[in-house]
């Protein structure tokens, strides 16, 4: 298992997915009104941290299992922009050859098996490879992403009380931003906190500051080693402040349903602007820090540049993939 | 009155009207009293009628459903609406193993006044998973009515009448519908079970359920260039079905385009050519042609998307086929398309 | 609210209930055999106290909702021997015109709404009943009867978390027989109890013997009273032990997934023994219990003597009940 | 090596056979470990596989689908059995919007090799909730396959095949044909998409599913003592379909009966009659004759029960009917019925 404490090194790979994950979504709030990507965007700034520390502190070829609010699992997970973009452009050079979209990013090959549109539907698909794992009699954990709006399916119910019945090794991580698209949680919910809801059920459970990526590494470095030590499901509750609309590119503050945060709490939320903080303060320089962003810069913009010159799949495609 | 409108206003006022008329009615859901308000179609009801009447709700299809069952049982007249039909996939036991039997199985003593609405169809892209229409499975399940409006006025009427059933209905709304505009006549009174002639002609009959209806209409504006005119039959209610309605039009025209927006196989498109056939035995000119969706999940990049789902370009094709034609270049033709109609993300 | 304390005909009255329950399942062992009730019968023998202590204490005109097991539920709110046995026998004379069978057992006028052989289908459905008594401002209470396998399904959670969520005025039970068909709920749940899993939300909760009617009567008091003190849901829990096998009219001992109790232990299991024993202990004498005994008896043998020669529903009700 | 054994012994033998030959396999539901064993459709896979691949569940049917999919992704190849199909509309959004979708979505990179076995139909009174078929819902769903064996051939076959086959299979079993017996040939491979004639005739052509089978072959005994030769073909898969066997017998006999045991109101049986009058346009002698569930919730009483279903006596009929003879005296006949074959409480 990795260490929770980031040498220079690690940080500036995490710094790299943060930074990458950031850049291509501001990509995309550039790029969107131009509609070309035809697909439903749900951003993920402000909310960055929570899969990059969580996938960070993973171990190599972990499986991992999202939601539609996926971009940064995605990259995070494979860095691979060329396909990202052309997923979103709806290019055959997508993983899903533009039949996914936005919204079902996958790419089994590097672990992250499936995201769904439909609330809390991969939770159960993630114990499936939990179990799976358990079946090869592999310690091998599975991750599940999914927002604080999936615990109120009844699947989420259903899939934590399996886990923990079968002790199965998972980690749960609920990006919890207190909103279900314009709804708050206090107008969804009948219990006083997650963490305390799951109590009764036989698992780990624990926090982390979702907009700190070393909160959410070390918590998940914290419930990775209970769930080895004592293996059963762990859950790992992490807040964090959406910065977007629910779904496009835009903010929203004049919606009605929240007001602006003032800008020290803007900067405060900010997992990318805090790291950088942090980062300054324990000896990198912002030379480095900008070189990161700059080769980041570029990687994207050859990748936009690529999606938009790629060919869209094939009439014929239409009819392949149902079946093996 | 009559009122110039659009589907998703003519939506809202209906809703409105028999909030107004009947306390016992309410409106209910994910998303149903925020700012965006279903793309409208649910606006200013939290503001006249409060948030007992019109209210948001966890994430919970299924034991939503449920409440609006044992509301409904109770006495109510529950509306409750999903952005996406979809998401009905989760309240399937409530809505096929209860709400469909538990009258039946009481022998009658139970009434269940519920109208269940969904949007159905096309967006920005929105793949397999925000795209069904899924009439043909509700219409299976005995003991469900299943309507779909395509006009405001039948927006406002079919909505009116449906929450006036004392049975469970559920009412499919096609996404790209609101927009449309039309007008509404307040006093107008529309059964269920009772489709209608859209377009007198008499060259195919084209029988439609909603977004095709829009389709077909364009199709018949280019065929009626080269003078032939198509019949465009609006279902507008899947169950129960006016047979009568459809079987005269295809007995005068002699030939059927089943024009369902929905998966073919084993669907409402299936009962309906199935009907037709057998009710016009021995005087078709030809056998009844079926358009639907492709028989794959639904891909989000355009280009596919546009093959997957049926359109006037589908129409216009099968027509020309069935009567023998050339095909006419369409290119000078502008058909309805997202670039000009409809804008992301949702 | 009625006291929790009963006064000799109250008790009475609770074993009038318990007594036409036990006998009438009784009869229906003895008659099952013949292949004339063609409908599967879920006997709640070792069960009875359970719904009928609950209805007994809920005012008049209560609401309740169950499942397939609902024969004690069905009896104690309507006492209607005529319409279950005909119900039974498949005929014209049943609450369901034969249609609904044993499973689907409703009395709406008398406040038994439905009952669903789909497990944990009809928690939803009760606290819609709840929100409509919420939406006329009425306080009413509406009570739901559910299994310890029902607590398994996603819905349970949902419903909970809305009842809790909305704090609307209803009561849970869980009738809890540690048993779902042949499988122990430790081969089932993650969690170590249902109270303390339901602890996290914001609902009451509280415990009962549920072979002791006294003990049921008790809690649902206590919980009742919460309620009223301090509208929100509640949550009882009530353990018992289920006599015979998990559909139909036998034992099923030998089957080999439990053993048979001894015969004391037996005798502590049964809600009806135990009862009579305290009516004995507390002034009433044997003679008075037989004659209620020998009362239900007489009903009992007429209801079902009048279901066999009673008429079947004729063809075309095939076709009617279905829209109104 | 043939053997003669029930259809619930060739299920149990077919999934042995699986499981010895792949240790990817496993099998796991509600009860299936347990002494009844899904009515000995499980029987000696405990003790042979022992609990890791044989197993039971909490009462999870979403979730529990949920599991399948991810173990089946992960490169397991679960069977998810229900001992009743009706407890699947729990687990509709994990099928309709998960498994028939996540290939497609993948671009083709996840694999779903996934069998959801279910028991349908008839039981004893086990009225509207633990009775229905549903193949026709979920055929219209692309992305699903389904099969319904009759025979112990079939369950036995079809059932390797479904678990050989690498994407999702929803295999239905009716409640009676467990008791059903024959000969077994254990080196037998069926494909998936094959229909079979059952027995050759020249009058009527009667297409059936599952236990419609064994109605049509009571009808067609009673039928050839009046000379009256029904030519029957049992259509195993309702998807793929095998549309050739089909029409190749309407073809031959000009007349078509579609008895499915399901409700027929868009359903496989609207399909059936729908493709019948295509392929056959203008060669039927008369319309295309369907029988299937009364379209209301499924009794519980035994007198409507029985004409809740299509019997054989229904076949009968309505092949009298469309060859212009006299209804035959059926008074001494005896037709499969509870009475004599069934007990219950189950
Ligand atoms: C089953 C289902 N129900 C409803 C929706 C509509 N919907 C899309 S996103 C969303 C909110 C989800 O909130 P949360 O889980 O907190 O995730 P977030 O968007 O905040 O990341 C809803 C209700 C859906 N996609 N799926
Ligand atoms: C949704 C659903 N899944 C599975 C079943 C099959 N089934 C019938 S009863 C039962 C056990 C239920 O146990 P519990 O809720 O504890 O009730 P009990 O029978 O013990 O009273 C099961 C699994 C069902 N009827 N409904
Ligand atoms: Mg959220
Ligand atoms: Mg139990």
């Amino acid at each position: 298992m990795k260490s929770d404490v980031l040498n220079k090194e690690e940080a500036l790979a995490v710094y790299r997915k943060l930074i990458l994950a950031r850049l291509s979504e501001e990509k995309i709030q550039e790029e969107y009104f131009k509609d070309e990507m035809k697909t439903p965007v749900h951003l993920g700034i402000g909310g960055e941290a929570i899969p990059i520390g969580v996938c960070h502190s993973l171990p190599a070829k972990s499986k991992v299992f999202g939601t539609y609010r996926n971009h940064s699992l995605y990259l995070t997970m494979t860095e691979d922009t060329d396909g990202f973009f052309g997923e979103l452009y709806g290019k055959a050079t997508g993983p899903g050859k533009g039949k996914a979209g936005s919204m079902h990013l996958s790419a089994p090959e590097k672990g992250i098996m499936s995201t769904s549109a439909e609330v809390g539907t991969t939770n159960p698909d993630a114990f499936g490879a939990a179990l799976a794992n358990a079946y090869r009699k592999s310690n091998e954990i599975v991750t599940v992403f999914f927002g604080d709006g999936a615990v109120e399916e009844g699947v989420f119910w259903e899939s934590l009380n399996f886990a923990c019945f079968r002790q199965l090794r998972i980690l749960f991580v609920c990006e919890d931003n207190d909103l279900a698209i314009h709804t708050a949680t206090k107008d969804r919910q009948g219990f006083k906190s997650i963490l305390e809801a799951v109590s009764g059920f036989r698992c780990h459970g624990g926090s982390a500051e979702g907009n700190d990526v070393q909160s959410v590494i070390k918590s998940t470095h914290q419930l990775l080693k209970k769930i080895v030590d004592d293996p059963k499901p762990a859950f790992l509750h992490a807040s964090y402040y959406r910065f977007l609309e629910h779904v496009g590119p835009k903010e929203d503050f004049n919606a009605g349903y929240r007001k602006r945060p003032d800008p020290e709490e803007m900067d405060r939320f900010d997992p990318v602007i805090r790291f950088e903080k942090e980062l300054c303060q324990n000896g990198c320089n912002a030379n480095e820090l900008d070189a990161i962003k700059k080769e980041m810069e570029a990687k994207i913009a050859r990748s936009v540049a690529a999606a938009q010159l790629a060919p869209f799949p094939a009439p014929e495609e239409l009819y392949k993939d149902v079946f093996k | 009155m009559k009122n110039y409108m659009t589907f998703r206003e003519a939506l809202s006022l209906g809703t409105a009207k028999e909030m107004e008329a009947d306390p016992s009615v309410f409106v209910f859901g994910l998303d149903v009293p925020d700012h965006k308000r279903i793309f409208g179609s649910t606006r200013g009801l939290v503001e006249k009628f409060g948030p007992e009447r019109c209210f948001g709700t966890p994430l919970s299809e299924d034991a939503m459903t449920g409440v609006a069952l044992g509301a409904a049982l109770s006495g109510l007249r529950p509306i409750h609406v999903h952005i996406r039909v979809d998401f009905m996939m989760l309240a399937m036991n409530q809505i096929v193993n209860m709400i469909s039997n538990l009258r039946y199985m009481s022998g009658g003593k139970l009434t269940i006044p519920l109208v269940i609405r969904a949007v159905i169809g096309r967006g920005w892209g929105q793949s397999a998973q925000h795209s069904k229409s899924l009439q043909g499975m509700f219409a299976h399940i005995p003991g469900l009515k299943v309507v779909m409006p395509t006009t405001p006025q039948d927006a406002y009427s079919l909505l009116r009448t449906s929450i006036r059933d004392d049975n469970p209905v559920v009412f499919l709304e096609h996404r790209w519908l609101y927009d449309i505009e039309g007008e509404v006549d307040e006093r107008l009174t529309v059964p269920l079970g009772k489709a209608v002639v859209r377009k007198k002609g008499d060259a195919v009959t084209v029988v439609c359920t909603s977004w095709m209806n829009v389709e077909a209409h364009k199709a018949a504006e280019v065929l009626a260039k080269r003078d032939v005119h198509i019949e465009i039959v609006d279902v507008r209610s899947v169950a129960p079905l006016d047979e009568e309605e459809i079987i005269s039009s295809v007995k005068k025209t002699g030939r059927c385009i089943v024009a369902d927006y929905d998966w073919s196989y084993c669907g409402f498109s299936a009962e309906l050519a199935s009907l037709v056939y057998n009710r016009c035995f021995g005087s078709l000119k030809q056998p009844v042609e079926r358009l639907g969706f492709a028989h794959v999940p639904c891909p989000t990049t355009r280009p596919l998307e546009n093959i997957y789902y049926p359109s006037a370009v589908n129409i216009i094709r099968t027509v020309e086929k069935m009567l023998g034609l050339e095909a006419t270049d369409l290119s000078g033709e502008s058909f309805y398309s997202y670039e000009h109609n409809f804008k992301g993300p949702f």
